[in-house]
């Protein structure tokens, strides 16, 4: 693996290694909150690599501006829709992940999944 | 005559016997004289087929387009059947007199109708497909039998029961969807159905194959590692013992062994491999082991329960001969074994309905009280011991001829294993007769003075079986000739 | 263009819509709403059904103006029709037979937006199974994973949520890896239909170059995909979000939700990738392994289990385990079978949550083991559909469990390496089933102490008592029946959908 | 077809089987025990069928060769009766002793009680004998072989005591496997045979055997084991010291006369008449045989010799002597095979009258220990005498019986070309003889001359009734005359020597 490779595209590398954070953190975090960092971190991982990716140097964002029609004077505009799509469904799910976590938090009044646990063995229910 | 009839035999004692409990009935002799009715006349039917041989078979049902549940009657199927509709009637009369003081029994019925008629849709079976659904239905219609009491040991039986045999079912599938696959016909064809071209080179996927499915089927068989549920299901009524683990259920699983053996991967192939060393010293084994703890077992139905398990594995050695002799051996033992262990069964049951004694050490002095049963249950002992002149030692000589003259070294292990055994036997069975009517000089007879022997309805079948295995042991030659026939062309 | 071919994406915008309209219905007018929703859809999926029969092949459904490179499509062939008539009608009778524990268990004024939420996932479903767009595909299962997590959390105590909570995490970290999946296929095919993704795959194929990207793309889909469809390694959240969420939900979720992920990867399998491929990589294989593992370690979660419906639960695991060997055998035939074992097993499981319901009715609301002795005399139509259950699960002839036993085994036997592993896991799984299936059995018709009972006012249950449950459970009976009896056409028209597929 | 045959066969079996059912039924209804006239006329009954079954059966083997197949067991299995000279011999030992000792036991079995049962089985047993000895082929012989077991068991544990009861079943369970020993022989022999039916030479099939040769001698020693087992060989031989002395004095007395020789008559047919001696001569079934059988001679002796219950030294002086006989066979030499043939029914008739004097003194004084016995010679002075003839008949002195046969014994061990144990055996003989001497002639020493110090036996005691001092008189009469006028014995017993060798 030359270096070189890595370095050309250097942003892509940052993409992965902040993916890699951000699943970790969503695997390994004991706290809730974290937990949905983690999460927002490996999403916003994703579209900083779908962007890069409809990316071409020298272009233009694709609004028809001074009646330029070429195609090739813009970028790839469909990564862009889908980073927009993304970020849809992530606040979304982020909304009702922390929904869930102020749920879990008025209850046990805490964060940490496994002492739910713990204090639902209590319970007994 | 059309084959539909075959359709009526089976599924007459299934439906009519599902409806035995719904019926309103004014009294308990109208249960019985509906019960006895459908059995009689199932078995006279079945039997009536026997006699006709029809060629034709019949397809009940099509799941796909290779799996069908259909029926024909061949020579294997011809013994298997003629035993049971033969011995069930008998049973079916016996029980009466021993339900009589049991609780809810047109349940009990119901179940031992149908298993009658699923029964029979095993020795019917025309391919392997039916053969493993009338199997996995017996299983079930069994199982009520062996709860029928509900007490925690008879579920704890059943449990183990079902456990096994459906496991021994979920191996024997393997089998069946090998041959299947690799076979010709699911249909039974004496000599085996696999196709060489198809089979290729995987001849030791065959062996491994055959092993596990031989071992699936003998589960019900309760060959030496899958034996332990017989002596447990020993808790159900006497006349499920006798009938179900010394006739139906442990038959039924010789009966598929010796189906898959001979007529669906055929034993040209399995002959003189791994695979046959290794099941027929399984059989050996057992044939050892089963003796050795009825030696030790002090209740007498669980005592004839383990020796029943070392007498299948009799049949079962005699199938892993495979040849003809060893086929011919097994089929003779099946029918005789049957005979003899019902009859031993019977007596046990008589002595159990009529006296509650359970085990061996409480039957001194039994012999003057209840001289029937004892004289009948010393003669099925010798019987089963292999006394020249009673069945037992008819069987077991065709078994050893075949052994021998199959020149296997092994096989004549199984020779010393099958003497071994009858001594055993001999020590196990005497001991209770020599209790019965030699308890020693000063015993107190009062002590048992409310023992006697039982009605007719119980006695008389005993009689029969008795007297039959003494004709089975004096003149069986026309037997054997019928099954030097059946499986001439091996 | 023929009417039927619009059902599939008005089906789909049918019952996006009906969520949103029912949110501001009453409870009652929203259950008949969405009952109607899915028996219409249902029906439109037998006539789209139907039409393709009829046709003999596929078609593409353009959506909005755009052509095919740019535009977002749907493709539908038997395989879909079927799938989505059998999803529609498997989900009417879950909703049928949970009638009666969401009017129990849920809040009056949550109860409609119950129905919203079931509205959603139908239509995700039904987009997992129609869509022809990866990213529509990502969209789809991000709803179906929310509307899920709602199904699960809305019964609202501690333990529905902290399952909802766990099922979550479990399923973000899923479609976190899918999302990725499919990005990194994009950047190697510039392309998001599958069609066209499959052209650019042949090419890159053919050209040689970025093996090693595509192999990653194509773990990361199964590895996110199987994740969510709780294959076993994977499969933690499984139990709580089964056993302890309302019965329609966890019906619904343990026959459906995960089965449309499978479909999806099915899908991605054949349709995106190349089922050559997938099978030249060792990504089978693996799936294989954890199949088998799941197989046996399910049953014998299981077995530990006292809690019914727990003990259920941990059973579709072992039947996700089935699934996945089906797949990894790398065979037509094995994923014939698991098609096949996905619709049987979406049946039986269904019908045991419904059956145990009924059970634990007549053994006051007791999902233990042990309160469920004699259960079946007290409510016998519960106790015969809970036998008929175990009977399929276990595998006995004349039930659909025996005749997807029989494709699988039928599907190992021609494979080299696998065949062996495959028959025993079988076999052993067979003999785990029967254990804890037929205890329970054998226990619910062991008659209690009537002094228990008095004691514990356990009271019988009759069919009159809950009409609807006992429809369902009827119902379900049948169609077990159906599939375990008359195979053969289901399998046919697997067959052919397979040959349109790829 | 001359079915009359079989008469003495099933009459005895018949009468027998009837005495027993009347009894049970009589039991059955509680009845009380019969009464003396009852017993009389039981007695007669017995006596009557005994004579007329016994008469029939020495007219039946002495009126020339006949063969009677009466059906067959399996095809090409019949069950088949046919007399030779070797069933000659031992039928007419059976019936002459088994007639005197039925009259003993008239009088014996007073005290044990129970007589309908004993006498019912005595007779069988005496039909399933003479069936044995008639038999025609090996699975007639095997079959009457294991009746012969399961009839005779009753005898042993008449007294109903626990040890009795123990002691059948050690009988039992050791003949059985001694049984199925032999069986699994005879399944061999069925494959590699020509035909089970006996004649003299063998019928072992060369052909067949060719290649098979190492099963089938192990097969034919697993039969020697087996049969020996009757004939109290070791291994195998536990069971007769335990059975024979715990059983009514009649009862062991015919067990350790007649039973005993059965055994020897099972190997005589299975080594003579169907495997054929040159088929193991030389081999090393041949030299372990006659290894067992010389341990056993010795080991025998030496047990008897301190033994002191009076019984259970005559049993253990059984298993010693049975081994002669079977000794005499192993050398497969036609000199030892004669004077084993000879010893057969000198050693019965012998044993017979010992342990009926032990009978007499249990009957009358109750005395069961050697050391007991002393001067009991001046009380029943008869009876001591007998015991004394019987004695130097076993020993071997001149001229008595046993003599003759031991000679012969000797003689064709030494010509015999057997190696080691031409010279071994004969002196193993002959030690076996000197402590024979030393374990039976003290007790007429004793019991003659008890010594002064001795206490003086009580005067009730005297000599017995007639019908137990007769037949003890003939039998000890025909253990001297046998050695005095041995030529037409001898004759007949080389004439099947010849036959056979």
């Amino acid at each position: 693996m030359d270096f070189a490779n890595l370095i050309s595209n250097y942003e892509e590398a940052v993409a992965m290694i902040l993916f890699g954070i951000g699943f970790s953190n969503l695997l390994l975090q004991r706290n809730l909150i974290k937990k949905i960092i983690g999460f927002n971190i490996m999403d916003t991982s994703m579209y900083l690599f779908l962007a890069l990716k409809g990316y071409i140097e020298g272009r233009k964002a694709p609004i028809v501006t001074d009646g330029i029609q070429n195609v090739e004077a813009y970028i790839n505009p469909i990564p862009s829709g889908l980073v927009l799509t993304g970020i849809v469904v992530s606040v979304s799910v982020t909304a009702l992940m922390l929904s869930l976590t102020i749920r879990l938090y008025r209850r046990y009044h805490t964060l940490d999944l496994d002492k739910i646990t713990t204090q639902l063995k209590k319970e007994g229910l | 005559m059309s084959p539909v009839v075959f359709a009526v035999v089976i599924l007459l004692p299934i439906l009519a016997g599902a409806l035995i409990p719904l019926l309103p009935y004014k009294n308990r002799l109208q249960m019985i004289f509906y019960v006895s009715a459908v059995v009689i006349v199932t078995s006279a039917l079945s039997l009536w087929i026997l006699f006709r041989q029809p060629q034709e078979a019949l397809v009940l049902f099509r799941f796909t387009d290779n799996l069908s549940i259909s029926f024909r009657v061949d020579g294997l199927g011809t013994v298997f059947a003629g035993l049971v509709s033969v011995l069930w009637p008998l049973a079916t009369l016996y029980s009466f007199e021993y339900m009589e003081h049991e609780k809810h029994e047109e349940i009990f019925f119901m179940f031992y109708t149908m298993s009658f008629g699923i029964t029979l849709g095993i020795a019917y079976a025309e391919d392997i497909v039916t053969m493993y659904c009338f199997y996995e239905m017996l299983t079930l219609a069994t199982l009520p039998l062996i709860l029928h009491t509900l007490t925690r040991e008879a579920v704890l039986a059943g449990r183990s029961y079902l456990y096994y045999s459906l496991g021994g079912a979920a191996f024997a599938f393997i089998g069946m969807v090998f041959i299947l696959s690799y076979g010709d016909s699911p249909d039974f064809v004496l000599g085996g159905v696999l196709n060489h071209a198809r089979l290729g080179d995987h001849a030791n996927r065959l062996l491994i194959v055959y092993v596990l499915c031989f071992c699936g089927f003998s589960v019900k068989a309760a060959m030496f590692p899958f034996s332990a549920w017989l002596p447990q299901a020993g808790v159900a009524p006497t006349p499920v013992t006798a009938l179900l683990h010394a006739v139906a259920v442990v038959k039924a699983g010789a009966f598929a062994v010796m189906r898959v053996t001979y007529y669906s991967f055929g034993t040209g192939l399995l002959r003189g491999t791994w695979a046959q060393t290794a099941v027929m010293s399984l059989t050996i084994i057992t044939i050892v082991y089963g003796c050795s703890r009825a030696l030790k077992e002090t209740h007498l139905k669980r005592r004839l329960a383990w020796s029943t398990v070392s007498n299948l594995s009799y049949i079962l050695f005699g199938v892993t001969i495979m040849t003809p002799a060893g086929l011919v051996g097994a089929l003779c033992h099946m029918v005789f074994h049957a005979v003899m262990k019902i009859c031993a069964f019977f007596c046990a049951g008589a002595v159990i309905c009529k006296t509650g004694r359970q085990y061996i050490y409480e039957l001194d002095g039994f012999g003057r009280k209840m001289p029937a049963v004892f004289v009948i249950f010393t003669v099925s002992g010798m019987a089963l011991m292999g006394v020249p002149g009673l069945c037992g030692f008819i069987s077991k000589w065709h078994l050893v001829e075949a052994a021998v003259s199959s020149r296997n070294p092994l096989a004549y292990v199984g020779v010393a294993a099958l003497l071994v055994s009858a001594l055993l036997t001999a020590i196990y069975m005497l001991t209770i007769s020599v209790r019965a009517f030699f308890p020693g000089r000063n015993f107190d007879y009062a002590a048992i003075a409310d023992v006697k022997d039982p009605g007719w309805k119980m006695v008389l079948p005993l009689a029969l079986f008795a007297a039959a295995m003494l004709l089975c042991g004096i003149c069986s030659h026309p037997l054997i000739t019928a099954f030097e026939t059946i499986v001439r062309s091996v | 263009m023929a009417l039927v071919q619009n059902f599939p994406f008005i089906s789909i915008i049918l019952s996006l819509a009906a969520g949103p309209v029912s949110s501001v219905l009453g409870a009652k007018k929203a259950k008949w709403l969405n009952l109607l929703v899915i028996t219409v859809i249902g029906a439109m999926s037998a006539a789209v059904l139907a039409f393709v029969v009829g046709t003999g092949e596929s078609y593409v459904y353009t959506m909005g103006h755009f052509p095919a490179p740019w535009g977002n499509e749907i493709r539908v062939g038997v395989l879909e029709a079927l799938m989505a008539l059998f999803f529609c009608v498997v989900m009417l009778l879950c909703m049928l037979g949970g009638s009666r524990e969401r009017f129990l268990e849920l809040e009056e004024s949550k109860e409609n937006l119950y129905y919203v939420l079931v509205n959603l996932l139908l239509s995700s479903l039904l987009a997992l199974i129609y869509t022809n767009d990866l990213f529509t595909a990502y969209v789809f299962v991000e709803i179906n994973t929310i509307s899920a997590c709602g199904l699960i959390m809305i019964k609202q105590n501690g333990r529905t949520i902290e399952a909802a909570t766990r099922y979550m995490i479990m399923s973000l970290l899923g479609s976190g890896l899918f999302l990725l999946g499919i990005c990194f296929l994009y950047d190697l095919t510039g392309h998001l239909l599958m069609s066209n993704i499959q052209e650019q795959v042949r090419a890159i194929k053919a050209a040689g170059t970025y093996h090693l990207p595509l192999l990653v793309c194509v773990c990361l889909m199964s590895v996110g995909l199987a994740i969510k469809s709780a294959l076993y390694p994977f499969h933690a959240w499984l139990p709580d979000a089964y056993g302890y969420s309302t019965l329609s939900s966890a019906a619904i979720l343990s026959s459906l939700v995960s089965k449309g992920y499978v479909f999806l990867l099915i899908k991605i399998f054949f349709r995106v990738i190349g089922f050559g491929i997938i099978d030249d990589s060792k990504v089978i294989d693996v799936l294989f392994a954890f199949g088998i593992a799941g197989m046996i370690m399910g049953s014998v979660d299981a077995i530990r289990e006292d809690d019914v419906r727990r003990m259920i639960a941990y059973s579709s695991v072992a039947q996700i385990g089935y699934i996945y060997v089906g797949l990894g055998l790398g065979t037509t035939t094995g994923v014939i079978a698991s098609l096949y074992h996905i619709l049987s097993h979406a049946a039986t499981k269904a019908l045991l949550f419904v059956a145990v319901s009924g059970l634990t009715d007549a053994s006051g609301d007791s999902t233990d083991f042990f309160d469920l002795t004699g259960a079946g005399y007290r409510n016998r139509l519960a106790g015969v559909a809970f036998t008929v259950g175990s009977f399929s699960m276990v595998g006995i002839p004349l039930f659909a469990g025996f005749i997807s036993k029989y494709l699988f085994a039928r599907a190992a036997i021609w494979s080299d390496s696998k065949m062996l592993v495959t028959l025993v896991a079988l076999a052993v799984s067979t003999i785990l089933n029967a254990v804890y299936f037929m205890k329970t059995v054998i226990r619910i018709y062991t008659p209690e102490h009537p002094a228990v009972l008095k004691k514990k006012k356990f009271r019988a249950v009759t069919v009159s008592d809950q009409p609807a449950k006992s429809a369902a459970m009827v119902c379900f009976i049948i169609l077990n029946l159906i599939l375990g009896l008359s195979s053969e056409p289901i399998v046919h028209l697997l067959e052919r959908g397979m040959n349109m597929f790829a | 077809m001359n079915a009359w045959i079989l008469i003495p066969v099933f009459l005895p079996i018949l009468f027998g089987a009837c005495l027993l059912a009347v009894s049970a039924a009589a039991r059955y209804k509680n009845k009380p025990e019969p009464d003396a006239a009852a017993l009389k006329k039981l007695h007669l009954a017995a006596g009557a069928v005994m004579s007329v079954s016994a008469a029939l059966a020495l007219l039946a083997a002495w009126s020339g060769d006949w063969a009677v197949t009466m059906f067959h067991l399996m095809e090409n299995i019949p069950i088949y009766f046919r007399v030779d000279d070797v069933g000659r011999l031992f039928v007419t030992v059976i019936s002459v002793i088994w007639l005197l000792v039925c009259v003993y036991s008239f009088v014996y079995m007073r005290h044990e009680g129970e007589e309908a049962r004993f006498f019912g089985f005595y007779l069988i047993v005496y039909g399933v004998l003479v069936a044995l000895t008639f038999a025609g082929n090996l699975v007639t012989m095997y079959l009457f072989y294991e009746l012969m077991t399961l009839t005779s068991m009753p005898l042993v544990l008449h007294n109903g005591s626990r040890e009795a009861i123990m002691a059948a079943l050690k009988y039992l369970f050791y003949s059985m496997c001694g049984a199925y020993f032999g069986l699994f022989g005879i399944f061999f022999l069925y494959q590699y045979c020509d035909t089970l039916t006996f004649s003299a030479g063998g019928t072992l099939n060369a052909a067949l055997a060719q290649g098979h040769e190492g099963i089938l001698l192990l097969a034919v020693f697993g039969m020697l084991i087996g049969f020996g087992v009757k004939a109290g060989m070791l291994p195998l031989h536990a069971w007769l010291p335990t059975a024979h002395p715990v059983a009514p004095s009649p009862a062991s007395a015919v067990l350790s006369g007649i039973i005993v020789k059965c055994g020897v008559l099972a190997i005589v047919r299975v080594v003579f008449f169907v495997v054929g001696p040159e088929f193991i001569r030389g081999t090393w079934v041949q030299t372990a045989w006659m290894t067992l059988t010389l341990m056993t001679v010795f080991m025998g002796s030496m047990l008897a010799f301190r033994e002191p219950v009076f019984k259970k030294r005559l049993a253990y002086s059984t298993v010693s002597q049975a081994s002669y006989i079977l000794f005499g066979l192993s050398t497969l030499s036609a000199t030892a095979f004669t004077g084993a043939m000879l010893h057969v029914v000198f050693h019965a008739v012998i044993k017979c009258t010992l342990f009926l004097t032990a009978g007499v003194f249990i009957f009358e004084c109750g005395k069961t220990r050697v050391e007991e016995l002393n001067g009991i010679g001046k009380r029943m002075p008869g009876v001591l005498w007998c015991y004394t003839f019987a004695a130097l008949a076993l020993v071997g002195i001149p001229p008595t019986s046993g003599f003759i046969s031991k000679w012969y014994l000797a003689q064709g061990a030494l010509e015999g070309k057997i190696g080691v144990f031409g010279w071994l055996g004969p002196a193993v003989l002959l030690v076996s003889a000197l402590l024979t001497a030393g374990y039976l002639l003290p007790v007429t020493m004793k019991g003659f001359f008890p010594g002064k110090d001795a206490p003086e036996a009580d005067v009730t005691v005297k000599e017995p009734a007639d019908g137990m001092l007769l037949p003890l008189v003939i039998l000890a009469v025909l253990a001297v005359l046998f050695g005095v006028f041995p030529n037409p014995l001898v004759k007949f017993a080389g004439q099947i020597a010849s036959s056979v060798l």
